[in-house]
């Protein structure tokens, strides 16, 4: 019984963390933040998925969900950040 | 049922509509598309919570399938998003400065 | 499944395209050879399809020859075929036209593979069985679609069909969502085996309806159903006259498919008049509305683009009123309307863009008002745009003239006789759109000295509004065959 | 939604649409938990699973999951793979690659030469485990993406892909041997995909080493970002202007662009 | 053998001008010699062919041309007395405009397009006039508005494009209305055959309310081509088509289109008895009426030749409604040979407005002085094609008149009589004026823009001999009204045949 409420609490803290980071990358202004915040979530949802028997889709998720993804995301973001530096500089001049 | 399918299940469901509300409100391009991802991998969330099936049985691994594919044709749209987008910005620059 | 070579139609027609795709892929110097060597074979694929349908009744085909449960479907009934046959005539028509439309050697070596893919996606897209394979259709279809799009590679294209990309993607997200409920209820992905579960499950109303609520929605929007077709004029005015043409006339047809297959054959124990009106009424704002703003456009390829909003529209109206005619004689013959309405419609919007496409080349743009003196001095082209435009106003003969007859008739016979009004509202506004091309033809400009300037443009633009208005105008009546073949074969 | 405007210009919705579709989709979120939970209730509980496993011996493989990925559903993964691809062809028709970062220091090259091995060998494992545990086509070619970027990362324009040419082959590979494989089942009587059960491993291990070197060069050059540098991916003044009136008679088409001899 | 001949007749009626049409869109625009043979076998084609219809529908024989497009939808050819009456007047007069045509457009441009679209519309004309029930009728009539407007807009210049604007918005909305009301129509009924005394007396009285609005739909679909006041409003402007348009389709195969139509739902689908009955025909008397005076009226005040044509032709189209809306077979008699006689009276009058616009540039009444004695030929035609008009015995216009009159005098409706009277007034208002000009007043010292064509005669002979003979043909369909195969003896043959006498 103690094991399936500890199993229980197990999930639940997996679950709120998986939510806190999803909330964290979606409303985060910043892109190169929030694509953090994304690649994270997407490893602890690998993470989550191990746990749910699916060390398949877990192991997919990291490498290709979070880990390429992100990747292509991040550079996006680096160049969002390029040009929003620019232009803010455009318009001190 | 079991209370984990239920609870993951339903997480799926918060991420699937935290995704849908971040994609409409959200402008900029980079939110969107991670607005996307988060909807998907609510969707993904379910299919993976309804193949558990207690860690004593062996999962479903139809939902599983289902799931690997979906993910790589997630990739697959957010590399070609992020790329009209760049051109996109390009074209943008090019027109700022003549 | 004795004769299992009656069902290679079946797969070719899928994977035809796919391998010409990876060929043009790898040997790009050969694009435009292997395209329309592909395209032709495809075509026949289709044709022989046809052929195998009509003299069988429907196919089914287990792939992996997997129980029903485990195993993906295709099939192919009446309604199917017909889209397929239309949507490969179609396609051979574009590929043609394509063969000399591009140029530049970067962007014919992107076309073929593309489009060869988009081409396999849409066939997949007819004869899938199978709802989650039917996502990956919808996916496949969606980013090709999308990257041909902005083929062109300025500006206005790209935020077009980035907007249409992302658009796309989430009413795929929100059909998936769909899948997973209806996989979670009844377990099992087969179309076939949903419906049974569905019609023997009325106490999971609620699973259904939420089901049907996010699948539709999710696919109304890729169809463009008024107001969310906001996306697709400028990603169906900015794109190459070929994607144009395949957007417009194959692609939000296919999906408009997808949505009547859910309406009538998954979740009809919950379509009734209630469920029916809504896109029925939506259909109705389009028609008048894309209508409306076709009628405004400056530019040719935007009044095409708001013309499909509208036409899309038309296909909606029929909802209700199959919804109000029990089965029968009356139903079958409202089917057959709504086939051939969405086939001419095909054929005459495809032969549009195309003939717009050459008519942009000539002249250097697409502005309407400017267009006179190029409309007149191609008089086949204009030809074309006036016969596609008829069958887009609904006029006699066309195919979707006897659409419009028999939608009149059953709206006056079910009593909505709302939807009449509405049908010939959208009809005036079509002539006017469609007219206020072709004035511009009859100016003063010196007269043309032949009919045809460049033949492999103009041929088949000329050929797919020919069709549209002469063969399924005046020989409607395979489109009736092909649908009691599919009777026959839900009934055995 | 109205246009996506670029990255930097985040002009937000105002706060009242905000709350209100937070408030309406927390509605439907609601909805369609309640949905859910019919639903898992409804009865259909092994849904799959116990049909999927029963059938598992006759399918060449052990790790259900690839049974179902390229034996029961192959043709869902024959169409994904197709997907990718079409992505791909979608980015290359965006344009050349930008160039590559600078030259890696020491430090990035060493690490480089060690991890790039390990991911490949690694990714060899992955496909090959993946008949009888986790792992497979996916998480192979996967892996090889991760190498290709992180040489990409190093420096290398073409991410450590061959050149165009070869390139494309690397591209079709899987689809293209996983249609010829179905075809040829197919000329043989055995219906498109269906693998007679003594050959199914051996077939499944040949599609799914070449999807591995498909999504491992699709992941790689997606993140490239363009058509691979080379003669073919010089921009030209074409590539700006779509509506080239090339075939009008006063202007006759461009001459071919070819810069080869 | 017989049967498939049978069968295929009136389709082949139909395709002995479409194809040809569609061959001369095909060809390059110099190929004047190909063109003008195909034109012509296409005229000769069609017209040796009515001939063996003639011959068939006299010995008895039934033509039928049966399609069927989609299950319950047929596309049904077949030749009645009424559409032999039709056929037959738009065949021989589509010859002799050809002949014209090829004459008026030498050294035009587009000719490629107008003879190909011309040939569409008779085409069309021909198949109106076959129809066999009203899912045919429809399409051949919308067909016929698709064809001509490219031959309205055909000039080029802004009028003719403002022209060919109105004259679509007119029609296709007209055309909106019929296919309303023949869709309501077959809700009701089935599909909805021609039938000699009417297909509806039948029909349970609770829809008599339906049948009177789907009435009023039909006859504001028809009334917009035939010109009923206040529909008309296309007809003048639509006068700035060239003279053969204006001749053989504003005179003949537009405007009888609708007329002929209203003919067909008042006598083979409603029934004059139900028609009637249901106070139907009142209607259509009285806008008849109004329309023939009003047109009249308007007539007097113009100064384009071609326009008070034009109004004229308003005014005397609307004979053939007034014909039909009277109860009885005498005034059906009169209606319906006004079809042929005001058919070959003002294609008459049109080709000798376009011989004096081509050859003296004179396009308007006040430029005509003395215009006779320069073109006497085209002039005398002109004057037969007017009085008969006016209605003057033995020419064709006084039969039609005279048998309305008793048509009239037979319903008990004095007032037609009064109608008449007032039009023939009118008539020889806006007529005599022109006779006297012509042929009275002084030449003018020069003409507005004279051309010569090198002949012995006043204008070149594809002009002048077009009206000559259709003159010849006023007179002969007066003077031998009583023959057999006159236009007023077939007419009494479907007068016999809708009163069931």
């Amino acid at each position: 019984m103690s094991q399936l409420t500890l199993l229980i609490v197990f999930d639940a803290v997996l679950l709120v963390t998986l939510l806190v980071l999803a909330f964290a990358a979606v409303l985060s202004p910043e892109p190169r933040r929030a694509v953090m915040l994304f690649i994270a979530f997407g490893l602890w949802l690998s993470l989550i998925w191990a746990r749910l028997q699916a060390p398949d889709v877990a192991l997919a998720e990291a490498a290709i969900g979070a880990g390429l993804g992100g990747a292509l995301m991040l550079a996006a973001a680096r160049r969002a950040a390029r040009t929003a530096s620019r232009s803010r500089g455009d318009d001190a001049s | 049922m079991l209370i984990a399918q239920f609870l993951y299940g339903g997480a799926g469901l918060v991420l699937f509509t935290l995704g849908l509300w971040s994609f409409l409100v959200h402008e900029p391009l980079l939110r969107k598309i991670i607005a996307l991802n988060v909807t998907g991998a609510g969707v993904f969330h379910v299919l993976i919570a309804i193949a558990y099936r207690g860690d004593a049985a062996p999962p479903d691994p139809v939902p599983h399938a289902l799931v690997l594919t979906g993910i790589v044709v997630a990739v697959s749209a957010t590399a070609l998003a992020l790329m009209l987008g760049a051109r996109l910005q390009d074209a943008d620059e090019e027109d700022q400065t003549p | 499944m004795s004769d299992a070579a009656l069902t290679h139609p079946l797969v070719l027609c899928i994977a035809l395209p796919l391998l010409g795709a990876m060929l043009v892929t790898a040997l790009p110097r050969w694009s435009v050879r292997l395209g329309i060597l592909a395209a032709v074979a495809t075509a026949a694929a289709a044709v022989a399809l046809a052929a195998t349908v009509w003299q069988q009744g429907t196919l089914h085909l287990m792939l992996g020859g997997w129980d029903r449960q485990l195993a993906i479907a295709l099939r192919a009934d009446g309604i199917a075929t017909a889209l397929v046959l239309m949507a490969n005539l179609v396609a051979l028509g574009i590929s043609v036209y394509a063969s000399g439309y591009f140029h530049d050697r970067v962007r014919v070596r992107s076309f073929w593979p593309l489009w060869l893919l988009l081409w396999a996606g849409l066939n997949g897209l007819f004869l899938a069985g199978d709802l989650f394979n039917l996502y990956v259709m919808l996916e496949l279809l969606g980013i090709a679609a999308a990257a041909l799009g902005a083929l062109t590679g300025n500006r206005d294209a790209v935020a077009a069909n980035l907007r249409y990309l992302l658009v796309g993607l989430l009413g795929s997200i929100s059909y998936l969502l769909g899948v997973a409920l209806l996989y979670t209820a009844y377990g099992t992905l087969d179309l076939g085996l949903l419906a049974a579960g569905i019609a023997d499950s009325p106490q999971l109303l609620a699973v259904n309806a939420a089901a049907m609520t996010l699948m539709v929605a999710g696919l109304a929007l890729k169809a463009a159903l008024f107001p969310l077709h906001f996306w697709l004029p400028p990603a169906h005015a900015n794109a190459p006259a070929p994607v144009s043409a395949a957007l417009s006339a194959l692609v939000v047809k296919a999906v408009f498919y997808l949505i009547l297959r859910l309406w009538l054959d998954l979740f009809w124990p919950i379509t009734g008049m209630a469920a029916a009106m809504l896109p029925a009424l939506l259909g109705a704002v389009a028609i008048v509305w894309g209508s409306w703003r076709a009628l405004r456009a400056e530019r040719l390829k935007l009044l095409a683009a708001y013309s499909t909003v509208a036409q899309i529209g038309y296909l909606f109206l029929f909802l209700p009123l199959l919804a109000a005619t029990p089965p029968g004689p009356a139903r079958d013959d409202l089917l057959a309307a709504l086939l051939l309405m969405a086939v001419t419609h095909g054929f005459a919007k495809a032969g549009f863009f195309l003939a717009a496409g050459l008519v942009q080349t000539n002249a250097g743009h697409d502005r309407i008002d400017d267009l006179g003196g190029t409309a007149q001095r191609l008089p086949a082209t204009t030809f074309a745009i006036a016969l596609s435009g008829s069958a887009l106003i609904g006029l006699p003969p066309s195919g979707s003239f006897i659409g419009k007859w028999l939608l009149m008739q059953s709206a006056i016979a079910t009593g909505q006789w709302w939807w009449v009004i509405v049908v010939t509202t959208g009809s005036l506004l079509a002539s006017a759109y469609v007219f206020r091309v072709l004035s511009r033809a009859f100016g003063l400009e010196p007269t043309p000295m032949r009919f045809i300037t460049d033949a492999r443009a103009e041929v088949p633009a000329l050929t797919l509004a020919l069709v549209s208005v002469a063969v399924l105008g005046l020989a409607s009546g395979p489109v009736w065959t092909l649908l009691g073949l599919s009777a026959a074969g839900v009934g055995a | 939604m109205s246009a996506p405007a670029g990255l930097d210009r985040a002009t937000e919705r105002s706060r009242d649409l905000r709350l209100l579709l937070a408030v309406l989709l927390t509605l439907l979120g609601v909805a369609l938990t309640l949905v859910y939970l019919i639903a898992l209730n409804a009865g259909a509980a092994p849904r799959l699973a116990d049909l999927a496993y029963e059938r598992l011996p006759s399918t060449g493989v052990q790790n259900p999951v690839t049974a179902v990925l390229l034996n029961y559903r192959a043709y869902d993964t024959l169409m994904e793979l197709a997907v990718l691809l079409a992505a791909l062809l979608g980015i290359w028709a965006l344009g050349p690659a930008p160039p590559g970062f600078q030259r890696s220091g020491a430090v990035l090259a060493a690490m480089v030469s060690w991890v790039v091995p390990l991911l490949i060998v690694t990714g060899g494992y992955m496909l090959w485990v993946g008949g009888y545990a986790p792992g497979g086509a996916f998480q192979a070619g996967a892996l090889l993406g991760a190498a290709g970027v992180i040489v990409r990362l190093a420096g290398d324009p073409r991410a450590g892909l061959p050149g165009e040419a070869a390139q494309r082959w690397l591209l079709v590979a899987g689809v293209l041997v996983f249609t010829l494989v179905g075809l040829g089942l197919m000329a043989f009587g055995a219906g498109f995909l269906t693998y007679p059960p003594t050959l199914a491993k051996w077939l499944i291990l040949l599609i799914e080493a070449a999807a591995t070197v498909a999504i491992g060069a699709a992941l790689a050059a997606a993140y490239v970002g363009g058509r691979p540098p080379g003669p073919d991916a010089r921009p030209t003044a074409e590539d700006e202007d779509a509506l080239t009136p090339a075939q009008t008679p006063a202007n006759p088409p461009a001459p071919p662009l070819d810069p080869r001899p | 053998m017989s049967w498939d001949y049978a069968a295929l007749l009136p389709g082949a009626i139909v395709v002995s001008s479409l194809l040809p049409g569609v061959f001369i869109f095909l060809l390059d625009e110099e190929s004047h010699v190909l063109r003008t043979v195909l034109n012509l076998f296409g005229a000769v084609a069609k017209l040796v062919l009515v001939g063996l219809l003639i011959y068939g529908v006299w010995l008895g024989q039934v033509f039928e041309t049966r399609i069927a497009i989609a299950p319950g939808l047929t596309l049904v050819l077949n030749a009645d007395a009424l559409s032999v009456l039709f056929v037959t007047l738009s065949t021989v007069l589509w010859l002799v405009t050809t002949v014209y045509a090829i004459g008026y457009l030498e050294h035009s441009t587009n000719r490629s397009r107008f003879f190909g679209f011309f040939s569409l519309c008779v085409s069309a004309t021909v198949g109106i006039a076959l129809s066999g029930n009203l899912l045919t009728f429809v399409i051949f009539y919308e067909v016929l508005t698709l064809a001509t407007y490219p031959l309205v807009a055909h000039r080029g210049t802004p009028e003719a494009t403002r022209g060919a604007k109105i004259y679509l918005a007119y029609t296709l909305s007209g055309g909106l209305l019929l296919l309303v009301g023949a869709v309501w129509l077959r809700t009701l009924t089935g599909p909805v055959d021609f039938v000699e005394g009417g297909m509806l007396g039948d029909l349970s009285p609770d829809l008599h309310g339906q049948l009177v609005v789907i009435f009023a739909l039909l006859l504001a679909g028809l009334g917009v081509k035939a010109a009923l006041v206040p529909l008309h409003g296309w007809l003048p402007q639509s006068m700035v088509a060239p003279a053969p348009v204006s001749s053989l389709l504003h005179a003949v195969a537009v405007v009888k289109a609708g007329a002929f139509g209203i003919v067909r739902v008042v006598y083979d689908v409603y029934g004059v008895t139900l028609a009637s009955q249901l106070g139907l025909l009142t209607v259509l008397g009285v806008l008849a009426s109004f329309t023939i005076v009003y047109g009249s009226v308007l007539a007097l005040t113009q100064d384009g030749l071609k326009k008070r044509l034009a109004y004229s032709t308003v005014s005397q189209v609307s004979y053939i409604a007034l014909g039909t809306s009277l109860l009885g077979p005498v005034a059906t008699v009169g209606g319906l040979v006004h079809l042929v006689h005001q058919g070959i009276m003002k294609i008459t009058l049109f080709f000798c407005a376009g011989n004096y616009a081509e050859t003296l540039g004179v396009a308007k009444v006040s430029q005509m002085d003395g215009i006779g004695r320069r073109m006497p030929l085209t002039t005398l035609a002109f004057t037969v094609g007017a009085l008969g008009m006016i209605g003057l015995p033995p020419i064709a216009g006084f039969v039609s008149k005279w048998y309305l009159g008793l048509g009239g005098v037979e319903a008990g409706q004095h007032w037609v009589l009064v109608i008449l009277a007032s039009s023939t007034l009118l008539n020889a208002g806006y007529f005599l004026p022109i006779l006297y000009r012509a042929w009275f007043r002084p030449l003018p010292a020069e003409w507005p823009n004279e051309h010569h064509f090198g002949t012995r005669f006043e204008t070149m002979h594809a002009l002048l001999w077009p009206p000559v003979i259709t003159a010849v043909f006023c007179l002969l369909a007066g003077l031998l009204a009583a023959a057999p195969f006159s236009p007023l003896e077939w007419a009494r043959l479907i007068a016999e045949r809708e009163y069931g006498l």
